[in-house]
């Protein structure tokens, strides 16, 4: 007589296996899932493109975002602005023409919000903006982006790495940055 | 022959112990069915409910935020509190009696431990952030405050509940190989893994003989430091009739008092119900009994020093605190408490009582009522009353709450149900050295 | 291929006294198999030590200090000022260092036991299941037919009930 | 040698407490208790300002209001001759706050503004700091609460809404103080000015029974009456260093 684990190792090889394969494909899945399916680049109300106005045109993202660099919010243009570009350039486009009928109507464009922060962060541009930020920093290539997303992960650890990094003024104190 | 005698009740011991993992008759399904049903109704369901509907289910008010989910805490972290520890003060002085009861007293610690870490998962606010109370690497560089006595807690409970679970196990791990032997199919392959292949070599027991007795010795300020440290939680504070230096002690000497309570309460039961009547006998009770009765001196000893100290202080709040605890709203709580806890034990004091089962059942499970209201009094007397009088508010629990205490109760008997089916509840090589080693053939014929 | 004499005995002084005899014969050191731990086999075979203890020590000081690092070092990596105590607070420090030396402390003893005690069992070993019930074996390696043959003598004359021979890995 | 000689430098540094004595700034708030009319303005102020749920009838019932500032009411002799006196009861943001140490996940600690902070969403619900404090001025979310319609307009964007299950408690109405500094900084400033900042509830008292500011700043309004010989702490045995200064009141006949 013998005594050994192996044998019943080997009989629980196939429950082993299936456990293993079962782990493997949830956590092979939840990548995918979140790397492929982000969730973050809904479809907006007009096609708008990025990488046509910031990257090939270089219009600068202030041009746009105006209250950036005074408020807490960057803030979405007002589809007058769109209109005084429009109103000239590629108004045959299908889009632009969705885009007139909004300021005909006088109805504002219900884009959806990508970067958004929680309720309990407090973020102000204008600190952010007016402290020669990147937009990129937070928000990714943005100019290199036909449907906008969140690439950059906005969370509490980018913040205080930044905050470290360029030694804010009480840069890792809570209430800095939540409310 | 007397050898012959002896080495038959060698095999007897393994034919006990075997019969009791193996042979399962209707009534342990009827109650298994019975605990799993209540622990569901009356645990899982009004936990649920108070998941979906906020703390605001139990009755826990403004200035009594911790109420009896906290005071379950204390009593299941007591209850684990006389198994390991006692297991491990009785091995080191080589006592005989402990053999028979240490490995189910041992479960009722881990098991224990298990129900007193649901119950902190019940009283918090938002349970589903628990794993920010565990030290890891994680993106927002926040780790917990270790300077809070809540973290000490998270260690040591953690820390107690690996050794006891593994000196539970490694004193099993012997009898997991005589039950493999005898068993077949999924059995043989679980006891195979549970005994890593153990052969009962000379070698292999010297070294569990060294493991388990540096585990003991491990185990025991542990264990000690555990209870204190669950009563820092309240003496850390500054509320009068919690900030009291006399609370380490104070718990300690209540938990190993609860828990050697539970203990005979699962010895009677498994006496009663697992056929173990010639292991566990009369003495066991008998030295419980004395154990019991010289605990139960020491928390009355205690409980004295509290009031004198608290009547000593001559501060006008814990005069108030005083006067609160002994004739305010929960007053015939306390009075119950002194009655179950310091009065009725010392009837251990006659060796008549100690040797008879069921009056010993009787003032087990009394006992262990009294050292729960010990428990829901330190919490809800003292916090109803504080310093300001504009926010004094009597606490009463709530039907969830009572609910929970009652599924909690049948959670403990479900997983110990469990246990008695897994683990060989009696240890069989232990067992086997108490009945006396075996004898060369010719010497010691009967006398 | 190594073969092994095997003697059962109903008891252990004479198992112990058997093994004593191979020993002292010049056999490999036997090796004891029982249902209950053999007291005074260190006097007979010789002492045994195991490195068990030194794995506790070190573990328990690893612990110590990994505990002690563990709330310094985390309460400086992110200062969170709390109640006008220093950063590095001693006393619940040292709480913190007690519990994770424990901690090591007993899994490092786990960890000694099974290395020293070669747990858990991958390769096939001899085992004789009787011996988990109520019989004390002795199991020798012998290398030669002959030497076999010597060692079940010494197993019978020592006063086992039945002896017999087993082939490392034979199951 | 380098190393050695760090590590002994950040080891006094960590060992002192953390800015126990060198605030930036030094909230303290004066209550003076004689001209407090118990009119409860500043409660009402607070409730509006900090979004703070309206429990219901019920739930005040069972004693679960929400309150960040209360007044508490206190009755001395009996009827014909009964004086009341009230107290307004707020976070103290004591210096040596026994709610700070207690908590598990460092969801509150103390800031450089001598402010006793709490973090909401980092709060997991173990309700030990309510336990700890002994002002009682720490409420528990008990359930999720909701602002029937049209009142959840009024809710305030620069405070987050809370959790059930989550401890809140008086800030100093940061999100002032906040916009303060930013303003402050905005004008090249480096210093809040003294009056600059106030929480609602001073903002609001109508006897002016509460001031506020900096009492690092020796000629602030709070500094001043600080000194006032009828200035004390509530519960000052309890040596937790509050920032809320009473001023006690003075009976004209005082028997």
């Amino acid at each position: 007589m013998s005594v050994s684990i192996v044998h019943t190792l080997r009989v629980l090889r196939p429950a082993a296996m299936i456990a293993l394969v079962a782990l493997t494909g949830l956590v092979v899945g939840f990548y995918v899932n979140a790397t492929f399916f982000p969730g973050t680049s809904p479809e907006q109300p007009i096609n708008f493109s990025h990488r046509i106005h910031a990257g090939e045109n270089q219009i600068p993202c202030m041009y746009c975002h105006v209250q950036a660099r005074r408020s807490i919010s960057a803030g979405v243009p007002s589809v007058n602005k769109c209109m005084g570009c429009h109103a000239e350039v590629a108004t045959d486009s299908p889009q632009i023409r969705l885009l007139a009928s909004y300021f005909e109507t006088k109805e504002p464009i219900p884009w959806i919000k990508v970067h958004d922060l929680p309720d309990f962060v407090h973020f102000t541009h204008k600190r952010h903006v007016q402290a020669d930020i990147e937009c990129q920093t937070c928000h990714g290539p943005v100019e290199t982006m036909d449907v906008v997303s969140r690439e950059a992960p906005v969370k509490m650890g980018l913040c205080l790495d930044c905050h470290r990094k360029n030694e804010v003024e009480h840069g890792t104190d809570c209430w800095t940055c939540h409310k | 022959m007397q050898t012959e005698v002896r080495q038959a009740r060698f095999a007897d011991v393994n034919d006990d112990v075997v019969r009791s993992l193996v042979v399962t008759g209707r009534n342990y399904y009827i109650a298994l069915g019975i605990a799993g049903f209540v622990t569901l109704t009356c645990f899982f369901f009004p936990w649920f409910y108070q998941l979906y509907y906020g703390i605001g289910a139990a009755g826990m008010n403004s200035p009594t935020v911790w109420g009896t989910y906290l005071a379950s805490f204390i009593f299941w972290i007591g209850l684990s509190h006389s198994g390991t520890l006692l297991s491990c003060v009785l091995h080191l002085t080589n006592s005989e009696w402990r053999k028979a009861m240490y490995r189910s007293a041992e479960a009722m610690t881990f098991f224990s431990l298990f129900v007193a870490i649901t119950m902190v998962m019940v009283h918090i606010g938002r349970p589903w952030f628990i794993h920010w109370a565990a030290p890891y690497p994680n993106q927002m560089g926040l780790w917990p405050n270790f300077r809070s006595p809540l973290m000490f807690d998270v260690m040591a409970i953690m820390t107690y509940l690996t050794g006891s679970g593994i000196f539970i196990y490694m004193g099993a791990i012997p009898d997991f190989a005589a039950v493999r032997d005898r068993t077949t199919g999924w059995r043989h392959h679980l006891y195979v893994l549970l005994s890593l292949g153990w052969r009962g070599t000379d070698k292999e027991w010297h070294r569990l003989g060294w493991a388990y007795t540096f585990l003991a010795v491990l185990i025991i300020p542990l264990a000690v430091s555990v209870h204190s440290i669950v009563s820092w939680d309240f003496a850390l504070s500054i509320v009068p009739g919690l900030h009291q230096t006399i609370f380490a002690p104070y718990f300690v000497v209540g938990a190993i008092y609860s828990g050697t309570a539970g203990i005979v309460t699962v010895m009677f039961v498994l006496r009663k119900y697992m056929n173990f009547e010639h292991y566990i006998t009369k003495l066991h009770f008998d030295n419980l009994g004395k154990l019991l009765l010289l605990l139960s001196l020491l928390w009355t000893y205690i409980n004295m020093l509290e009031l004198f100290t608290g009547w000593f202080s001559g501060t006008s709040t814990e005069y108030e605190q005083l006067k609160y605890k002994l004739t305010g709203f929960y007053a015939p709580l306390y009075w119950e408490m002194i009655l179950f806890c310091a009065v009725a034990p010392l009837l251990l004091i006659s060796r008549k009582f100690r040797t008879s089962f069921v009056p010993m059942l009787i003032l087990s499970i009394a006992i262990n009522i009294g050292m729960y209201t010990e428990r829901f009094l330190i919490v809800a007397t003292t916090l109803s009353r504080q310093y300001l009088p504009g926010s004094w508010r009597v606490y009463v629990p709530s039907l969830v709450e009572i609910s929970i205490l009652v599924g909690s109760l049948a959670l403990f008997v479900t997983l110990f149900l469990l246990f008695v089916k897994i683990f060989p509840s009696i240890s069989i090589y232990e067992i086997k050295e108490t009945m006396g080693v075996p004898k060369k053939h010719g010497e010691h014929h009967d006398t | 291929m190594t073969r092994n004499a095997l003697g059962l005995f109903r008891d252990p002084d004479s198992a112990l006294a058997a093994a004593g005899r191979l020993k002292g014969a010049g056999f490999e050191r036997p090796e004891l198999m029982s249902p209950i731990p053999i007291h005074g086999v260190e006097e007979v075979l010789g002492p045994k030590k195991s490195v068990i203890k030194r794995f506790t020590l070190v573990g328990g000081l690893l612990g110590a200090i990994s505990g002690f690092t563990l709330a310094a070092w985390t309460a400086v990596l992110y200062v969170h000022p709390t109640g006008g105590r220093p950063i590095i607070t001693l006393p619940p420090f040292l709480i913190i260092t007690y519990e994770m030396t424990i901690l090591f402390g007993i899994l490092a003893t786990v960890l000694g036991f099974l290395i020293s005690a070669r747990f858990p069992a991958i390769r096939e070993r001899i085992y004789v299941p009787e011996t988990a019930v109520d019989r004390f074996a002795v199991v020798v390696a012998c290398s030669s037919d002959d030497l076999l043959q010597r060692a079940e003598s010494i197993l019978h004359e020592a006063g086992a009930e039945e002896v017999r021979r087993i082939a490392e890995g034979d199951s | 040698m380098n190393f050695i000689d760090r590590f002994m430098a950040s080891w006094r540094k960590y060992r002192k407490p953390g800015y126990y004595e060198e605030f930036d700034y030094a909230w303290t708030m004066t209550v003076d208790l004689d001209r407090c009319t118990g009119c409860g303005a500043c409660v009402t102020a607070c409730q509006a300002e900090n979004n703070i749920p309206i429990v219901g009838e019920k739930e005040l019932g069972r004693g679960r209001e929400m309150q960040w500032i209360r007044i508490e009411r206190y009755w001395e002799g009996e009827y014909p001759n009964a004086k009341l006196s009230f107290i307004p009861m707020l976070c103290q943001q004591c210096d040596a706050a026994p709610c700070e140490t207690v908590c598990p996940v460092s969801a509150t600690y103390h800031n450089q503004d001598g402010l006793n902070a709490q973090i909401y969403n980092r709060c997991i619900g173990t309700r030990s700091c309510a336990v700890y404090c002994p002002y009682e001025v720490r409420y528990f979310n008990y359930y999720d609460h909701h602002w029937d319609a049209p009142l959840e307009q009024q809710l305030n964007p620069d405070v987050t809404v809370r959790e059930k299950g989550v401890m809140e408690k008086c800030t100093f109405c940061v999100q002032r103080i906040r916009q303060a500094k930013d303003h402050a900084k905005d004008d090249g400033r480096r210093r809040v000015k003294d009056g600059e900042v106030q929480p609602a509830c001073v903002q609001t008292c109508p006897s002016e029974a509460l001031t506020f500011g900096d009492r690092k700043d020796a000629n602030s309004v709070v500094a001043k009456k600080m000194n006032d010989p009828r200035a004390y702490h509530v519960l000052e045995e309890t040596n937790t260093l509050p920032s809320v200064v009473y001023l006690k009141k003075v009976r004209a006949n005082a028997d």
